[in-house]
């Protein structure tokens, strides 16, 4: 899980620069880390999540959301929402954080999610943890079946990524995303409509695993929409989010029932959520 | 075994400390707690309860995880950039971590109770789990603790429905098990720790014949007041592994919380009471960042910007003993995260504690079985 | 700091908060009619003497300061009234508590002094240094961690 | 107690209050929890004794803001708590129905650990009614103690036995003031001020930063205390050897000054046994030198001394150094 053999504890974090940032929409902003002496700072696998600090400040944890596929850097994509979030966005190229991590589980990418059809649905800035995943799909295609990304946000501006999500993820091979905003908007096109609803129009067929990842209230209502399309809770996947301050399963703040979100976590199936106390 | 009249005691002290520190009760101000004992402080080890547990020789209440420093980089080496940006860049540092400190000499935490003993097989299995706390584990590796027998155990204490014999302290995980019989102390040591720790300083004991029988005899006497505490019995039928579903949901909780303030004092004085915040504190030369205890009861426990999990202190109040008692005993094989040493009976300003939690559930069943 | 350096002469430390309306003023006043005062005085502008939180001059004495002075305007000239009657019977109460947990009587000070008394502000500050420098290095009210 | 019970019932029978405040009994002879009675059957575990001495004004603020009249048991000296936070307009009155009951001192179970007593089974002689001895039934015998000597600190510098506010009288009260109210400041006052900085400095290097003084305060309702501030790195909960735990007493006495009615709370639910009130005590003592004689919560009307001047004040510089002279 962590590197401990260099005597770092595990609570020690390495240093990382920050290489590149990029304004995704006006709230989000998506950083580029990479040590300081050029390179990865760690190896992770799609879902992990890391601690990102500013000294001083505060410490957070953050899905990555570069896909492992990526040999060059992470990325971070962050929402302004709070104290360190703010401080994060203040932040320069060149400017230094510190880093620990990859912790807790991961999307099983290698094992259940081979050979299937995936479904990705995704709101906000929940594509983030998503993000990771669907690029290291994209990057091993021959080992993904068909491939759905419904995404929606607030408004046109709020979508994250919206970039790659058109020059690269609707290029790609057997590949459909359906982009969709809450409210009308001049220039947009596209679909209008609340993520569950703009699903149960499409109505996708349930020979694929579904992953979602978005605000509570979407994620309620979207398993409500796959559950009326024939979906099975062990078809589902989901990541969670609470506070952290350890990563590691020991200071007691994520736990949900026996389960601890930064270890057994973030990644959870919904039979497995459905067994825990309803505290999330 | 080997024996020391009380009388004495403070030399014994001077011979420990004179190669390890030693962590054991000291009186201050009125009040017994652990603290690293140095000549004229008045060890104490008649009182049955610290105030605070032991849980600090291997768990502090604040330690320092590390130091950031921040390293001041020039303009003109910054980078190859235009003139505007290089400006830009002077203010820029660069961060030199600095881990703090493991404990690397032994230390010897003496007069634990049986039941803050086991307090320390709870804390393993969180700290010493994979991946494991360095910090932690650095303690553990050169504490010789030296346990001591309840002489005459208090109505709050409870420790015998988990297992934990106050008579006995050689079956607990110590490496030295103790007796204070009358105006001796007597002086077993039972692993390698403990016999090393016993060679150094076995100038300060005196022979006792009656070594042997004066313990047993001791032991009878404290298994007999522990069969009359009042909540010698307390059944923890309904609770362990596994329970949460039988626990989670109950209307016992929304009675039992009440009266309870948010504070953190059962916490703080709980020797199994493991939660952590990790601060940032900053100073002239760098960034310290430390870890300090935390308590699960604190309405910022779990507060982040989107809102919190926990939000009302019915919540808050259930988490703590659901822990305790069920989410703690589901992954690690049913051992219960309380030892029974009944601090947070004595100290709690309101009075609840997680004795009254138990006999709640056992009393709703009784109701709900008459119906 | 190694420990082979020469010992500096000590220096204290004074944070001065300066009500906005007369104080500052009268610090500045000191400044353009070129009178001195020492440059271990530290001027916090805040908006009336009344605006000084106990808070701030403890937790300017936890970061590491010797002296902390309020300078506010002079009763009745108080430009919003009476903030700085206010703040008189706070730092009354403060610094008798000051005193009662035993720390050195003098560490504090509140001095009235309106933006024509440049000349008053000047010969207060040097006053208040010469005290804290007589009373040494605060160590009861600091913080060890901002000392090592 | 059983008048108080049978009243309280009957007030809930016709109507006028929804619920009461009071304690319950607890598993110990001596430690009844606060606690909300809605039903009948609720008092049967309904009990008013020596060791009832949580001061329950402060639950009203939260019990103010739910349906209908909430009926809350109050001492004397909870009385006065309760016009504070009228003062503060933190408590709903119209919502309250104040049961002002009697009080003969209020025990403190430390003082009987202190003189040794142990392996307590039951307790007799702690009712409000009784003026005997305490008699303990321990598991190592038989133990006795003079009521007085039991006493929470407090109550003997009682401020008397009269509610200041109230809808009616239960019960027959005893006074207990026979000490003097400042003795302990003063001697403080009177050491020199490296002792007075020892002192405090022992004290208060064994708080564990637990927030129960600021917790179980009335005087404390503020919604968000400047101590949880993330953004202000005093922590409230790591307890440093340096100013730190000294400045957080400070400040938090210094919070309620003037409107601190000396409830002696804090000092009772401190875990380490600090004397936090010599803090709160200083501050009142100090007003009444300052400002004249000053009880907070006496008349829910009366300005409090620190938001209230007069021209001719006393200046800062004249607050110290008055033991010098």
């Amino acid at each position: 899980m962590c590197d401990c053999s260099n005597g770092r504890d595990i609570l020690v974090p390495q240093v990382g620069v920050i290489t590149g940032i990029t304004q995704e929409t006006p709230d989000v902003k998506t950083f580029r880390v990479n040590a300081p002496e050029g390179g990865k700072l760690f190896e992770h696998m799609p879902g992990q999540c890391a601690m990102v600090c500013i000294p001083g400040v505060s410490e957070g944890m953050f899905s990555i959301t570069s896909s492992p596929t990526n040999k060059e850097y992470q990325e971070f994509s962050i929402k302004r929402c709070g104290l360190l979030t703010e401080q994060l966005h203040g932040l320069r190229v060149g400017d230094m954080v510190t880093v620990r991590g990859p912790y807790g589980n991961n999307f099983p990418v290698e094992t259940e999610f081979k050979g299937k059809n995936l479904l990705f649905i995704a709101g906000g800035i929940g594509l983030a943890p998503l993000r990771s995943v669907i690029n290291y799909c994209l990057d091993n295609r021959e080992n993904y079946g068909r491939i759905d990304i419904l995404y929606g946000s607030r408004s046109a501006d709020d979508l994250v990524k919206l970039q790659e999500i058109q020059e690269v993820w609707m290029k790609a091979p057997n590949v459909n995303v359906y982009l969709t905003i809450d409210r009308e908007q001049e220039g947009w096109d596209g679909h209008v409509g609340f993520v569950p609803t703009y699903l149960k129009e499409i109505g996708f067929s349930t020979d694929c695993i579904g992953i979602v990842c978005g605000p509570p209230i979407m994620i309620k209502f979207v398993l409500q929409g796959l559950k009326e399309l024939g979906f099975k809770d062990e078809q589902i996947y989901t990541t969670l989010e609470l506070r952290m301050k350890c990563g590691v399963g020991k200071c007691g703040r994520c736990n949900i029932g026996s389960k601890y979100v930064c270890k057994d976590g973030p990644v959870f199936r919904f039979d497995q959520i459905d067994e825990l106390p309803n505290e999330y | 075994m080997y024996s020391i009249s009380k009388n004495n005691l403070d030399s014994l002290y001077q011979a420990i400390a004179g190669s390890y520190d030693l962590f054991m009760p000291i009186k201050t101000a009125g009040q017994t707690n652990y603290g690293f004992w140095k000549d004229g402080d008045e060890g104490d080890i008649d009182t049955l309860k610290t105030v605070r547990s032991g849980k600090d020789a291997f768990f502090p209440q604040v330690e320092q995880l590390y130091k950031v420093s921040r390293e001041f980089i020039p303009a003109d080496v910054a980078s190859g950039e235009d003139a505007e940006k290089a400006a830009d860049t002077a203010l820029r540092t660069k961060l030199n971590i600095t881990p703090g400190k493991l404990v690397d000499q032994d230390f010897v935490i003496f007069g634990m109770r049986p039941c803050d003993v086991r307090a320390i097989e709870v804390m393993d299995n969180v700290f010493l789990a994979d991946p494991v706390d360095s910090y932690y584990r650095s303690r553990r590796e050169h504490g010789i603790v030296v346990a001591l027998a309840c002489h005459e155990p208090e109505e709050s204490c409870f420790c015998t429905i988990f297992g934990v014999d106050p008579a006995d302290p050689s079956k607990a995980k110590a490496d030295v098990a103790t007796w204070l019989v009358g105006d001796r102390l007597y002086w077993k040591p039972i692993s390698e720790k403990g016999e090393a720790l016993t060679a150094k300083i076995s100038s300060v004991f005196e022979d006792a014949a009656d070594a042997e029988s004066k313990v047993e005899e001791e032991k009878a006497y404290i298994e007999n007041i522990a069969k009359q505490l009042p909540n010698a019995e307390l059944s923890l039928e309904g609770w362990g592994a596994g329970k949460t579903d039988e626990r989670f949901d109950s209307k016992v909780w929304d009675k039992v919380y009440k009266g309870c303030l948010g504070c953190g004092t059962c916490t703080f004085v709980c020797p199994t009471c493991q939660c952590y915040d990790i601060k940032d504190y900053t100073t002239k030369d760098g960034i310290q960042r430390y870890r300090c205890w935390d308590s699960c009861m604190y309405s910022d426990f779990t507060l982040m910007a989107g809102g919190q999990n926990r939000q009302t202190q019915l919540q808050r109040f259930r988490q703590r003993f659901m822990h305790k008692l069920v989410y703690y005993p589901t992954n690690n094989d049913g051992m219960f995260m309380c030892v029974g040493c009944g601090r947070c009976v004595e100290k709690c300003p309101q009075s609840l504690n997680i004795v009254k939690v138990i006999k709640a559930f056992a009393n709703e069943k009784e109701v709900s079985a008459d119906v | 700091m190694s420990m082979n350096e020469e010992k500096k002469e000590y220096r204290p430390l004074i944070v001065a908060f300066c009500c906005n309306w007369c104080s500052y003023a009268g610090a500045d006043l000191a400044g353009s009619s070129r009178l001195s005062y020492p440059a271990d005085v530290k001027i916090i502008r805040v908006p009336c003497s009344g605006r000084v939180n106990p808070m701030f001059i403890l937790r300017a004495f936890e970061r590491g300061a010797d002296g902390v002075i309020i300078c506010g305007c002079h009763p009745g000239d108080c430009h919003y009234s009476t903030g700085n009657y206010y703040a008189r019977r706070r730092m009354a109460l403060l610094f008798s508590m000051l005193e009662y947990i035993g720390v050195e009587n003098g560490r504090t000070r509140v001095e009235w002094c309106s933006a024509a008394e440049g000349a008053k502000f000047s010969k207060t500050m040097n006053e208040f240094c010469e005290k804290i420098q007589s009373l040494g290095e605060n160590v009861r009210l600091g913080d060890l961690r901002c000392k090592n | 107690m059983q008048e108080l019970i049978d009243r309280l019932k009957e007030l809930i029978a016709d109507g006028t209050i929804v619920r009461a405040i009071g304690w319950k009994k607890g598993d110990m002879p001596y430690n009844p929890e606060p606690a909300y009675f809605t039903e009948a059957e609720d008092f049967d575990d309904f009990v008013y004794d020596g060791f009832c001495g949580a001061n329950l004004s402060k639950m009203m603020i939260e019990a103010g803001k739910l349906e209908g009249k909430t009926a809350v048991c109050l001492k004397p000296c909870d009385t006065y708590s309760f016009n504070q936070l009228i003062r503060e307009h933190r408590v709903n009155r119209e919502n309250t129905y104040i049961i002002g009951v009697g009080c003969r001192g209020k025990l403190d179970i430390e003082k009987a650990r202190k003189a040794g007593i142990k392996g307590i089974k039951s307790i007799s002689g702690v009712e409000i009614e009784g003026d005997g001895d305490v008699v303990f039934d321990t598991i190592y015998g038989e133990k006795k103690m003079a009521y007085k000597d039991l006493m929470l600190d407090r109550c003997h510098v009682c401020k008397g036995k009269e509610h200041v506010i109230y809808d009616e009288l239960i019960g027959q009260s005893q006074d207990t003031d026979d000490a003097d109210r400042f003795e302990e400041v003063r001697k403080i006052e009177a050491m020199t001020p490296d002792e007075r900085f020892a002192y405090f400095k022992t004290e208060l290097s064994k708080c564990i930063r637990c927030n129960a003084c600021r917790n179980v305060c009335p005087a404390c309702s503020c919604r968000k205390c400047v101590f949880d501030n993330t953004k202000f790195d005093s922590q409230q909960k790591a307890n440093v050897d340096s100013f730190e735990e000294k400045m957080f007493h400070i400040i938090r006495a210094f919070h309620v000054a003037g409107r601190c009615t000396d409830c002696g709370e804090c000092s009772r639910v401190c875990p380490e046994g600090i004397p936090l009130h010599l803090f709160n005590r200083k501050f009142i003592k100090d007003i009444d030198d300052f400002y004249g004689e000053f009880q907070a919560g006496k008349d829910p009307e009366a300005q409090s001394p620190l938001t209230d001047f007069t021209f001719e004040d006393l200046e800062p510089k004249d607050a110290v150094g008055r033991g010098d002279k």
